[in-house]
C-alpha cells in the first residue's frame, strides 16, 4: 500500500454541508459524508483520495466557512 | 361571528385593518413585524387596495402622510428602532390632523438590541417621541381577540378625531397564534373627508394639508385647537380593564402581554387568600387614571410591572399622587418576569408594609 | 385687442413670497401655466417641499400638500397610489430634493411612480440663509463652506439628471434653465411633457430647473441670471437625458 | 384540565408546525389554546421551540415557563428545558438524535428513537408526527381525529395524499 | 478670564465647543441654529478640526457615532424637527455608549411649525424620544455665560460618563447677543477612550462599538449597567438654581430664557409683598426633584411656567408628589408669556387657596 | 510542504452564523485576505451594517463599529474624518445600502469619502426573511412580493454601480461576482484595488458583489450559484465603471 | 398729439423691482420708475413708450411676479 | 437705570446692526446689555427688529414687551410698537419713510426725515445713525464716544475710513 500525503484539510466542524467544493473540485474528489454528522448536524465534507488531488485550492476557495485548508 | 381561526398575531392585525376597510399599507420590513407586511402584500391587491413597501420607515411614514392626506383609510407598522425614524413624520402628521394607524411590534432597545419582547418604547408613545406638543391615542391589546377588535376601533378613532392611533404590542403578541373570531360585518365609522386633497374638480377652493404655521398666533391658536381635541379623547376614549381590583390589598398595573401574566399570579396568590387587583390600560394614552382614583383609597400600594426600566410606573404615580406608595418591577433586554418573580415581589412589598 | 400674456388661472393672485427677481417664480409661473394649458386644475394635486417654496400651496390652485423637508416624493407616491387617476407633481428645491431626500426621490424613481418632479437647482440653500447644497459648485462660498468649497473635503456636486438617469423607472429626464427668454419657452416645453409623460403612466418624470438665488448668491437679480449661464450651464449640461423620444 | 407543552430542537424538524397542528386540534375540541414560537434573528441551522397550552380555562400568559410535557429533538433542547419540566410530568425524546438520558426521575419518560422509526415508516420527516402520538396517548390532550382534521386544515391541498401516512405514523407513536 | 464680549448665543456654544476641545462637528442646517455650523465651518478648519455638512441629519447623528466611537469630542446640532430625525441614533449611541454633545435650538410645533422660542421638545429630550430605556443629560441653559459654561461642561460629562448630552436652548438664547467672558483656559476631563476603534496597531485584541445584544441575559445586564450609571448620574450631576425659594407662597418652575422672564416677576411681585420663589432646573434630566422636598413643606402651591402645553409640570408633579397643588401655564407657537401674564396667574392661584 | 491556501489572520478563527453555503462568508474571506495582504490590520476600522452581516464585527479581526441600518457610509464618514490616516470600510447588503441608505451612500460617494464599501447585492432581505430588496429582479417572487416584482407597481432593480458612477466623487466602482472560482479571484483583485484607491486618496470606492441567498430564495447553494450566473449577471453586467486605470 | 395704446400692463403693487424686464425687452423701453416707491417699498417697473413696444411679451415672460399683462 | 429700546424697520435699513452697536456701546460701558433680533423664514424685504436693554442692573428677559424707546424706520413698525411705550417713554421716527404722525400722547416724540437729512450728509443708509443720535441725546444711556468705539469694533477694517462720516451723522441727530 502506498502512503497518500494529505494535501487537502477539513475542519469538518465548522463544515455546514453546503456542498460548494463538491461542485467544483476539477477531479471530483470531494464528497459528502453521509456516514458521520458534526456537532452543527452537518454532513461534512472531505476527500477520499488525496492522491488525485492537484492542489488547485478551488475546494478552499469557494468554501464559505473557510473550513478548507490546502497544501502542497 | 364566524367561526373560529388560529392565527399570529402579526396576521390578525393584517386581517383587521383589512376587515376596517385599510387600503393603503406601507412599510420596511422589521423583525418582528414582517408578517404584517407579508400578509398585506397578498392580501392587499386581492381587495383592490394598494401594498407599498417603502425604502425606509421615514419614506413610508410619509407615504401615509401622502395617502391619508387623499383621504384613504391607511396604516404602516414597524418595531422599535424603525419607529424612532417615523418621530418626525408622526409629528407632522398629528399636526396636519391626518387619520391613520401605527404598529409597533416593540422590541428590546435601546440601540439595535435585541428582537425579544419589551415595553421600553412607551414614553416614546404617551409622552411624545417627536417634537413639539402632540398625543397619539395608544392602544395595548392583550390577547388576539382584542387585537383584532382593537385594530378595527383603531381606524374608526383615527377618523372620528382625525388623529393617529398607535397599536402598541410586543414579539409574543405578533407572534403567538390564538383563535381569534371575526365578526360578519364591522363597524365602520364614516366620513367624507371634505378636507382630503382628491382634486378640486373645479367645484371648490382648493384643499390644502400642511402643518406650518409661521404666525405664532395662528399656531398657538392651532396648538389650543389640538389639545382641547386630546381633552376629548381623553374624556370619551379611555379604555381600561379592572380585574379584582375590589378590595384588593394591592394593585398591580401592567398591559399587553405582562398582563396576561398578572393575571396567572392573581390566581396564585388568591390560593395564599392574598386579594391582587390588576389595572390593565387597553388605552396607554389616555391613561385611565380615574381608574386609580377609588382603588388609592382601600389599596396599600400600587405596583407597575413593565418590560422596561420604568416608565408606565411614572403614570400610575402621577395618577396615585402621593397617596399610596407605588412601587416598580421591570425586566429588559427580552426577560420575561416569571409569575412566581412577580408574585415574590408582591410579597415582599406587602410584608414590608405589613401586610 | 388680443391678450399675449396673462397670469395663467392656476396661479392664485396673490404676491408671493419670494426675492426680488428670485426665478422659483417664473418656475411657479410655467407651471401653472402647463396646468391650465393640459386642463387639468381640478384633477391635479401638488405637493410643497421646505425649502424656499415651502408655503407654495399657497400659489397653486389645484389641491395641496406641505410635505416634511425632503419627503415629497413619498408623500406624493402615497397621493398618488390612493388616486391613480389625478396628476400628482412634487415642487423641489436642492437641498431638499438633492440632500435630506435623495433616498426618497431615487426611489420614487426607481419605483417608476407616476409622478412629476419640478427641481429646482439653485446650487444653495436658499430658506435657511445661504448653506452649501449637494449641488454648489466647486469654489463656490456659501455660509457653510466659507473658504470656498473643496473637493477634498466637501466633495463634488450631484448631477441629479445623470445619477437619476440610471435608472429605469425614470421615464423621462430633463435639465432645463430658466435665465433667459429661450430658456424660458424650452423649460416649459419640458415640464409640459413631464406631466404628460405621467398622464400616458410611462413612469417617473423629473425635469430639474437650473435656477438663481440672487439673496444668497449675493448678487443682483440680473447678474444672476449671467452666473447661471456662465457657471452653472458648463457644469450642469442643458437638454434630455431621457424620454425625448416618448410619444405623448 | 390544562397542558402546557414545550417542543424543541433543530430548525427543520417540524417542530413550530407539529405545535401548531397541536394547538389547532384543541381549538377544534373548543378548548382554549395558545402557540408561541421562539423567533430570533439565528433560527436557521439554530435551536427552535414553541410553547402550546392547551386548557379548558382561558389561557394566561402563552410563556411557558414550567412544562407538563416536553418534546426534546435534540441535545440542546434537552439541556435547555429538562429542568423546568414540572413534577410529575412528561418528557419524550428522540433517542436517535439525543445523545444522553433524561435525568430528571420526577417526571415520566420516553425515549422514542423517533427518527429511524419513522423513517422505517417511510419518512424520517415525520418523527415530530411519532412523538406526538406518544404525547397524546401520554396525556389525552386531544383525540387523534382532531388531529386529522387540524392537519387536513393546516397543510396545502397537494400534500394531502400524506395525510394517512402521517396518521399511520402518529398511531405508532401512540402504541410505541 | 478674558475681556467679555458680545456674542450671538448659538456662536457662544460653537465658541464653547471648540474651547472645550470639541474637533469634530457634523450638522445639517436648520433655523434657528444654523449659525453654529456657520461658525463651525468657518472656525474648525484654524484650529485643525473638522466640519462636516451631513446630507440630512439622520446622517449627522450617525457621523457623531462613526467620529465619537473613534474617540473625537464631538458635535451635532439641530432644531426640533431635526431631533426627532435624530431619534434612531439617539437610542443607538445611547447603548453604545458613545459620549457626545447634541444641541436642540428648540422651535415650536408640532410639525414644522414655525420658528420662534419653544419647549416643546421637553418630554422627548428627558422621557425618551427614541427607543428603549435609556437617558441623556439634559442642560438648560439661561443666558450666554451659562450657555458657554455649561457648553464646556457637557463635553465633560459626556466623556466621563460615556454619555450622550443635550444642551435645550430655544431661538432667544441662540439669537440673542449678551456679554460673555471666556476664561484663558478651560478644565479638560481627560480620557484615554482605550475602548475607541482606533485601528488595533496589531498590539490588541480589536474594539468594537455596538449597540447589539442578542441574549437577552446579556442585554438585559448591559441594560441594567445603563440604569445604574443613570442613577450615578442623577445623584452626582443635578444642577438647580433656587432663587428666592426659601418662605415663598409660591414656587414657579422654569426653565431657560422663560425662568429670567419669572425672575422678572419675581421683581414684580416684591413690590406687592408677594414671595414668589423659582425652582430653575439646569439639568432637565436629571430633574431637581429633591428641591421640591423641603419647598412642599412651606410653599402653598407650585406653578410650572412653559413654553409648551405642559410637559415638565409632570416631572414637577412626581417632584411634590401629592404635596401641594400644583399648577400650570403654558404658552405655545412661539407666544411668549409676559411677565404681567404670569404674575396675574400666580396671585389668581394664590386667590384661590385663600393667599 | 507549501501552504496553497488557509485562512487569513484578519478572519477571526471561529465558525460564522451564516446559513449553509451562503456566500457572505467567501467575501468575508476576501475582504480578511486583502487586509493580509495590505498588512493593514492594526490600520484598519470596518463598519458592520444591519443585515445577515450584522455581528461580522465578530469576524475581522480589526477595529469595528455596527451600525445602524442603512448608515454604515455615515458612521464610516465619522471615524474617516477622525482618522485620515486609517482605512476604514463598511459592508453592506442590499437593504442596507440601496434601500434605507441612499442617501447614505449616495454622499459618501459625492463627498468622495476615502472610504471603501463592500456591497453584497444578493437581491433580497436576507436577515429580515426574505422581502423584496431595491435589486430584487422583475419577476422574483419574495415575501413581500408574492406575485412576483411587477415593474408597474413595485418599479424596477436598481444598478447601484451604475448610479454611482455618474458621482464625480466615486473614485473606483466594481461589479463583481462570487459564483465561480474564477470570478472569486477576479472579486478579490477588485476589492483589493478598491482599498488600495482609498489608500491612495482617490476618493469613494465601491465594490458590488452578486451574492447569494440559498435561505431565502429557496434554493440550494450550488443551483444559486448558477442563479446568480443566469439571472442575476444578464441584469447586472459585471466589470469596472469606474477607476480601473488609477494607479495604485 | 397722438394717442398711444396700452400694450403692457404693470400691477406695480406686486413688483420687486428686480429690473429682470428691464434687462430683456428688445425695445429697451421698460424702465424703473426711480419716482415712486410702492407699498412694498420697492420702485416699480413700468413702460414709458408704449408705442414702441413690439407685444414680444418678453418682459411678462421673464417676471417672478407676473406682474405684467401683455396685450396686442 | 434701565433702557428697553425697540429699533424696527425693513430689512435692509439697518436695524440689526444699529441695535448691535448700541448693545457693544452699552456693555463698554460695563453696562448690562442684551440685543435681541426677530428672526423668521421671511425676514428678506420682510420687517426687521431688534430688542435692547442696557441697565444697571442684570438683564431679566431680553424680549421687549413694554419699551422705554421705540426707533420705527416704517409705517408697519410704528403700527405694530406704537401702542406698547412704556407711557413716559420716547418714539422716534423716521418721517422720511412713516407716512403717519405718532398717535400717544404720554410719551416724548420726535418725527426727523432721517433718510433725507442722511442723505444730504452724503449717505441715506446713515438714517439709523441719524436716529440712534437723538435716541442717545434723549436718553443719555451711552456716551457717543463709546458709540464710536463700538462702530470701531463692529465694523470690518475696510468700511472703517466711514466712522468719521457716521459720527458726524450721529451728532447731528443728537443736535437735530
Ligand atoms: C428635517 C429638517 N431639516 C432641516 C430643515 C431646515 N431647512 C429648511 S429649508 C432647507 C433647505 C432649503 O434649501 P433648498 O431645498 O435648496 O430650497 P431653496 O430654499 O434653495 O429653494 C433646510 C435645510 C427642516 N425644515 N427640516
Ligand atoms: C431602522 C431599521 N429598519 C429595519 C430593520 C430590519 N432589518 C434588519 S436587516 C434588514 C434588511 C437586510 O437586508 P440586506 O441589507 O439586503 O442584507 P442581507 O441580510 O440580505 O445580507 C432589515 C430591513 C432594522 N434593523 N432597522
Ligand atoms: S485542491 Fe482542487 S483537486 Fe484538491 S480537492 Fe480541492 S478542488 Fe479538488
Ligand atoms: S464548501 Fe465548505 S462548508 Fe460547504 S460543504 Fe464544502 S467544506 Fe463544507
Ligand atoms: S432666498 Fe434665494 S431661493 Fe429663496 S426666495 Fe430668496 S432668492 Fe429665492
Ligand atoms: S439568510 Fe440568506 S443572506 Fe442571510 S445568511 Fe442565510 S443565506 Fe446568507
Ligand atoms: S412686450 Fe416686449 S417690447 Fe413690449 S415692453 Fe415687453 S419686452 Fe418690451
Ligand atoms: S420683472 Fe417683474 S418684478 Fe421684476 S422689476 Fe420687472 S415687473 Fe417688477
Ligand atoms: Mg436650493
Ligand atoms: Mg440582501
Amino acid at each position: 500500500m502506498v502512503m497518500t500525503k494529505t494535501k487537502v484539510f477539513f475542519r469538518e466542524d465548522r463544515c455546514k454541508g453546503c456542498e460548494l467544493c463538491v461542485s467544483v473540485c476539477p477531479k471530483k474528489i470531494v464528497i459528502m459524508r453521509e456516514d458521520r454528522l458534526n456537532e452543527k448536524g452537518y454532513h461534512p465534507a472531505g476527500v477520499i483520495e488525496q492522491d488525485k488531488c492537484i492542489s488547485c485550492a478551488f475546494c478552499a476557495t469557494i468554501c464559505p466557512d473557510t473550513v478548507i485548508r490546502v497544501e502542497k | 361571528m364566524g367561526k373560529k381561526v388560529l392565527m399570529k398575531g402579526n396576521e390578525v392585525i393584517a386581517e383587521a385593518a383589512i376587515r376596517a376597510g385599510c387600503t393603503h399599507y406601507f412599510g420596511y420590513p422589521i423583525t418582528p413585524q414582517s408578517d404584517i407586511a407579508h400578509y398585506m402584500a397578498k392580501q392587499l391587491p386581492l381587495v383592490g387596495g394598494t401594498f407599498v413597501q417603502a425604502e425606509s420607515e421615514v419614506a413610508a411614514i410619509n407615504m401615509l402622510y401622502g395617502a391619508s392626506g387623499a383621504g384613504a383609510r391607511c396604516m404602516t407598522s414597524s418595531s422599535s428602532p424603525g419607529i424612532s425614524l417615523k418621530q418626525e413624520g408622526i409629528s407632522y402628521m398629528a399636526c396636519a390632523e391626518l387619520p391613520a394607524v401605527i404598529v409597533n411590534i416593540v422590541r428590546c432597545g435601546p440601540g439595535l438590541g435585541g428582537i425579544l419582547p419589551a415595553q421600553g418604547d412607551y414614553f416614546q408613545a404617551v409622552k411624545g417621541g417627536g417634537h413639539g406638543d402632540y398625543k397619539m391615542v395608544v392602544l395595548a391589546p392583550a390577547n388576539l381577540q382584542e387585537l383584532y377588535e382593537l385594530t378595527v376601533e383603531a381606524f374608526n378613532i383615527a377618523d372620528k378625531y382625525r388623529t393617529l392611533v398607535m397599536i402598541m404590542g410586543d414579539g409574543n403578541l405578533g407572534q403567538m397564534m390564538e383563535p381569534v373570531q371575526f365578526k360578519d360585518q364591522e363597524d365602520i365609522y364614516k366620513d367624507e373627508k371634505a378636507w382630503a386633497t382628491v382634486g378640486t374638480g373645479m367645484k371648490r377652493k382648493h384643499n390644502t394639508i400642511t402643518s406650518i404655521y409661521i404666525e405664532p398666533e395662528v399656531l398657538e391658536a392651532h396648538n389650543n385647537k389640538l389639545q382641547k381635541k386630546y381633552a376629548l379623547i381623553a374624556e370619551k376614549e379611555v379604555r381600561v380593564e379592572e380585574f379584582n381590583t375590589e378590595n384588593a390589598d394591592i394593585i398591580v398595573t401592567a398591559y399587553g402581554t405582562v398582563a396576561r401574566i398578572v393575571k396567572n399570579v392573581i390566581k396564585l396568590a388568591k390560593k395564599d387568600n392574598i386579594n391582587v387587583g390588576l389595572i390593565r390600560p387597553i388605552t396607554l394614552w389616555p391613561f385611565p387614571s380615574e381608574a386609580y382614583v377609588k382603588c388609592a383609597e382601600y389599596a396599600k400600594a400600587f405596583l407597575s410591572v413593565e418590560l422596561s426600566a420604568g416608565q408606565m410606573v411614572e403614570d400610575v404615580r402621577l395618577a396615585v399622587n402621593g397617596k399610596k406608595p407605588v412601587y416598580f418591577h421591570g425586566r429588559t433586554g427580552g426577560m420575561i418576569p416569571t409569575e412566581k418573580e412577580i408574585y415574590d415581589k408582591i410579597k415582599e412589598i406587602l410584608e414590608k408594609l405589613g401586610g | 385687442m388680443a391678450v399675449v400674456f396673462d397670469r395663467p388661472h392656476a396661479l392664485v393672485d396673490v404676491s408671493m413670497h419670494y426675492c426680488p427677481g428670485c426665478t422659483h417664480g417664473i418656475v411657479h409661473r410655467l407651471v401653472a401655466e402647463v396646468i391650465d394649458e393640459l386642463n387639468i386644475e381640478g384633477t391635479t394635486i401638488g405637493v410643497s417641499p421646505v425649502g424656499c417654496a415651502y408655503n407654495n400651496y399657497l400659489y397653486f390652485n389645484c389641491d395641496m400638500q406641505q410635505a416634511a423637508h425632503g419627503r415629497a416624493p413619498a408623500v406624493a407616491t402615497g397621493v398618488k397610489r390612493v388616486h391613480p387617476d389625478k396628476v400628482v407633481f412634487t415642487y423641489q428645491g436642492d437641498g431638499d430634493l438633492a440632500a435630506i431626500g435623495t433616498a426618497e426621490i431615487v426611489h420614487a424613481a426607481a419605483r417608476g411612480e407616476k409622478i412629476t418632479t419640478v427641481f429646482i437647482n439653485n446650487a444653495i440653500y436658499g430658506m435657511t440663509s445661504g448653506q452649501m447644497a449637494p449641488t454648489t459648485l466647486v469654489g463656490q462660498v456659501t455660509t457653510t463652506s466659507p473658504y470656498g468649497r473643496k473637493p477634498e473635503i466637501q466633495g463634488y456636486p450631484i448631477r441629479v439628471c445623470e445619477m437619476l438617469s440610471t435608472l429605469t423607472g425614470a421615464a423621462f429626464v430633463e435639465r432645463v434653465s430658466v435665465h433667459d427668454i429661450k430658456n424660458i419657452r424650452n423649460a416649459k416645453k419640458a415640464i409640459k411633457k413631464a406631466f404628460q409623460v405621467q398622464q400616458k403612466g410611462y413612469g417617473f418624470s423629473i425635469v430639474e430647473v437650473l435656477s438663481t438665488c440672487p439673496t444668497n448668491w449675493g448678487i443682483n437679480p440680473v447678474d444672476a441670471m449671467k452666473w447661471v449661464q456662465d457657471k452653472m450651464i458648463p457644469y450642469y449640461p442643458l437638454g434630455n437625458f431621457k424620454g425625448a423620444d416618448l410619444e405623448v | 384540565m390544562e397542558q402546557k407543552i414545550i417542543i424543541a430542537g433543530f430548525g427543520g424538524q417540524g417542530i413550530l408546525s407539529a405545535g401548531r397542528f397541536l394547538a389547532y386540534a384543541g381549538m377544534l375540541e373548543d378548548k382554549n389554546v395558545s402557540w408561541l414560537p421562539s423567533y430570533g434573528p439565528e433560527m436557521r441551522g439554530g435551536t427552535a421551540n414553541c410553547c402550546i397550552i392547551i386548557s379548558d380555562e382561558q389561557v394566561g400568559s402563552p410563556i411557558v415557563n414550567d412544562p407538563t410535557a416536553l418534546i426534546a429533538m435534540n441535545t440542546p433542547s434537552l439541556d435547555k428545558f429538562e429542568k423546568i419540566v414540572r413534577p410529575g410530568g412528561v418528557i419524550i425524546v428522540d433517542s436517535s438524535l439525543v445523545g444522553r438520558q433524561v435525568n430528571r426521575e420526577d417526571v415520566v419518560t420516553y425515549a422514542i428513537p423517533a427518527t429511524e422509526l419513522a423513517s422505517e415508516a417511510g419518512n424520517a420527516t415525520f418523527a415530530n408526527i411519532f412523538l406526538l402520538g406518544k404525547l397524546i396517548a401520554h396525556t389525552n390532550i386531544i383525540k387523534p381525529e382532531s388531529f386529522e382534521l387540524s392537519l387536513k386544515h393546516g397543510l396545502r391541498e397537494k400534500y394531502h395524499h400524506l395525510i394517512p401516512e402521517e396518521m399511520k405514523v402518529l398511531r405508532r407513536g401512540m402504541e410505541y
